[in-house]
């Protein structure tokens, strides 16, 4: 579904990724680490078109990222979603509506949805913060938030970029298992962190590949742990 | 005609544009006030050119001296002359009366015309085409030697161009105004969009397509500037309607006012700003949201 | 004036405002440009009611009817009246040469005045003060039975109405375009400031004061209104410097364009828009600031 | 130097804090903890004036918050350095410039103080990114500029919300350090973090308390560590 041949990218000075090749399995289950400004982030946006590789070709869902025009890059993104390292919200509508947002802009807001987003929101934690503004979310709130959105279409594949970085531990645990149990129903995760033992304890449910970006290169880092 | 139809969900979406759609209102609405007096200007110079056109272009004076015994003979045959010549639609020679009234803000109403050897005057109404003066010029020297012809072209002609000249600048400043309206709504559209560069980012990455973004925007300054230009225009013919009826001694300005059908011409400026306001905001929107990558 | 003393850092701490500084340059251009033209108008007609003033109001003219033997002597008579009334600085009696050119339109340049019964006419031109119109009719219907007066009230009054709208029409263009001005760069203002909302709120977290910020906006602004102000008021001017010489046979139009030290009036226009966005920015940044937490 | 005394707080529903005492002496340092959506942010804010209690009262440098106008307020957060949890910065402006900001709008810009950033920006690995803007930076990059940016004027007091979420563990030391030492020149530290391992970690190097907010009541939670 998501397929790198031998890409590199760089922001125009120095390549900052380079030699990656990576096919993301429908089913499987993806850590990414490596040190801060590595080049984490950058990987995902190649990941889900938000970055053209400066070399390489980068395949999604069976199309060169290169050959979509926009509304191509629209549809592909209503079956990835993804969690912002900042998330961002319409600040002018209540969380409900926000977290809603895909299924609105897809023309899929439906009644069943509706007691979906009720489940998900409580199970995040924010049941009872549904109707406020995201400039009223703490910054924990506004992470599981960018992650309730992330996976309302239930979309194949998740990309999550530290979605627990302003959680404490047992709210991230129940992130995990959200996103755990997603696996489960066969979609696709990756998720971007620097927090070991989360890595740690996703091992206990789920085969997980732990991939770490070192020296621009992409490395399995399964050993490590 | 989509943009009409309101997408109350798109609309929800892109937030309220707060500052830069009062602008739009505004500059729509002051616009369209402006607009509204520019075209009276025009339209009074319009019909002023046309009066004055229709009081001297299409009459002109003949002129007879002759000694008094013969000025009657001379009189009969210049009219039958003009009956005959092609472009005159009727000929008339004034009364004593009359002359006397042209005469009397120089000479008082007490001058005895008849006795005096004053030449006799005739008046030439022209039909729509006009005659050959130059023409008719040569015909009366062989024939009525008497006669001179005086077809008004030296007065016409500095009026006329009095009157286009106005008539010019009302036209000149609608064009300004409406670049300028155009200028700032796109300007105002572009403000908001760059506003609103976030909110754009987010839809994007929820796979919201180009075309649902750009509508509501759209939409929003479309109505605005619709609206605004309305209200705006009828403030205008408003106060139009309101200033003093013009007084028809006053000779040269036939009142500000709009006339009969031109009432309706002040309608047109609404549909007018909308469309520009969707042509400017959309072509607005698919830049810049181009322009983000 | 400290706002224009450039503090360049508080210049770039605040972000380039992008659209809505365009925008307020080019309102406060267009405007300008407007204002130029709407000035002109208006000092056109002041101009205008002034020479009708002049040729009308300040001449009268005395019609005298008297058989050809008595003539003469009742001119005299006249102009000793005249010249002994209060109000009017001078009396001339029309030579013959200039009677004929009155009457030429209507009777060609042959008329034989000399021979003819017709009344003798006398230019007056009054004071400043004007003279008593009843009082000389009165003794002149006492002196010089065969005078007539005519003070031109008649010809005055409607001309005088008229170039006082088109003036007065000059005049509300003006204001209204002052206040689109200072609406729009208001408008244009606090949706900078709104946009700006996240700029503001690190400026504060690190301790900037609000006069540091708001002055960084106002002093921008300003120095953009006087800029287009400037610019418009320039391309205005022009416009009304290349528009062909006024004919002065047009007899209505003086022409549309500044006379003398009317040329200085326009350079006020970019100080007064400049200070207009000086007082608008301020208030609005003072508000703004206000309402940010 | 700041003292709440039995404050309450609450956005306008019920309250999210109450009956908090502290008093923060010069040269301490503390540890903020609570679970997600407990009110650190809110504790913060209370503590640099963004926020004035609903009851009880705060004082910043011997002044009531209440009593201060907008220019007491802005000489007082030039005597504290804040961390926010969402960095922000002015984007337009270079990493560097946006790091001295503080010394600009003060007036302090100085050659002294200019090498100085240079080695603030080299301890904290932004030594090359100096002339980056804000948005090219990355999640961790951004959040040591944050706290490079608070504590570059040597205020007083340095509160910090999260400073250590988005890096990782090495570079979590590395900044734990810096306030570590400014907190031995004497300046008052508090950082709000839900990263247990970094207040063990603090604990070697220096004396520090741990608060935690917990039923809406500030409680010291040195035992449970
Ligand atoms: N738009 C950009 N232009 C230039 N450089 C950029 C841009 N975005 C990121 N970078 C740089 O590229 C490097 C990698 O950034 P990236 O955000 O991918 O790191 P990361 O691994 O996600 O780091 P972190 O763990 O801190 O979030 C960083 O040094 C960053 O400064
Ligand atoms: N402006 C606001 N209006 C209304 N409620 C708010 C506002 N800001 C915060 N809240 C609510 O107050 C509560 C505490 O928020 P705060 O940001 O202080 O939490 P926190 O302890 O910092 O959480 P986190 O660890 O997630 O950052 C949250 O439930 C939040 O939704
Ligand atoms: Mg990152
Ligand atoms: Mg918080």
């Amino acid at each position: 579904m998501i397929e790198l041949d031998n890409i590199a990218y760089s922001y125009g000075g120095g390549e900052l990724l380079s030699e990656i090749s990576l096919k993301l399995a429908p089913g499987s289950f993806h850590f990414l680490t490596g040190p801060s400004g590595s080049g984490k982030t950058t990987f995902l946006k190649l990941c889900y078109g938000a970055l053209v590789p400066t070399a390489g070709t980068v395949q999604l869902f069976g199309k060169d990222v290169r050959d979509m025009d926009r509304d191509d890059h629209a549809m592909a993104r209503r079956r990835i979603g993804v969690v912002h390292q900042d998330c961002q919200f319409l600040d002018h509508l209540p969380l409900r509506e926000n977290v809603s947002l895909p299924l609105t802009v897809s023309g899929r807001d439906s009644l069943e949805q509706n007691t979906n987003l009720k489940e998900l929101l409580h199970w995040v934690g924010l049941g009872n913060r549904a109707s406020a503004l995201p400039p009223e979310l703490s910054g924990g709130e506004r992470q599981r938030a960018a992650l309730a959105r992330a996976v309302i279409m239930s979309p194949e594949v998740v990309l999550a970029d530290e979605p627990t970085g302003n959680v404490d531990w047992e709210m991230s645990q129940r992130l995990l298992q959200l996103l755990v149990e997603l696996n489960r129903m066969g979609k696709t995760i990756v998720i971007a962190t620097h927090d070991m033992n989360l890595i740690r304890s996703a091992k206990n449910h789920v085969q997980t590949r732990v991939l770490r970006i070192s020296n621009r290169k992409l490395q399995l880092a399964g050993a490590d742990l | 005609m989509s943009v009409f139809v309101g997408d109350a969900q798109a609309d929800r979406v892109v937030p309220p544009t707060g500052f830069t759609a009062r602008l739009t209102l505004f500059a729509a609405g002051a616009m369209a006030f402006l607009t509204v007096f520019a075209l009276a200007l025009s339209l009074a110079s319009g019909r002023l050119a046309v009066r004055w056109g229709d009081e001297l272009a299409q009459s002109s004076t003949l002129r007879i001296s002759a000694p008094s015994e013969q000025l009657q003979a001379q009189t009969i045959l210049a009219l039958r002359v003009l009956e005959s010549t092609p472009g005159i639609a009727s000929a008339r020679a004034l009364s004593a009366e009359e002359q006397r009234g042209l005469l009397a803000p120089w000479f008082g109403p007490d001058l005895p015309v008849e006795t005096l050897p004053i030449p006799q005057l005739v008046e030439i109404l022209e039909t729509e085409e006009g005659y050959d003066a130059a023409g008719l010029r040569l015909r009366l020297a062989a024939e009525v030697p008497g006669a001179v012809l005086d077809d008004h072209a030296r007065w016409r002609e500095p009026l006329e161009r009095a009157a286009g000249r106005l008539r010019l600048l009302g036209w000149v400043s609608i064009a300004l105004i409406g670049a300028t309206t155009a200028a700032m709504i796109t300007l105002a559209a572009n403000a908001a969009l760059a506003a609103n560069a976030q909110v754009i980012s987010v839809l994007r990455l929820i796979g919201a397509q180009d075309g649902y973004i750009a509508r509501a925007f759209v939409r929003r300054f479309t109505v605005r500037a619709f609206l605004g230009a309305a209200i705006g225009t009828f403030l205008g013919a408003g106060a139009i309607y309101l200033l003093p009826e013009a007084q028809d001694e006053a000779g040269f300005l036939t009142g500000l006012g709009f006339v009969g059908a031109g009432w309706f011409l002040p309608v047109l400026i609404p549909p007018i700003a909308g469309f520009v306001a969707y042509a400017a905001t959309g072509a607005a929107a698919r830049r810049t949201l181009r322009g983000l990558s």
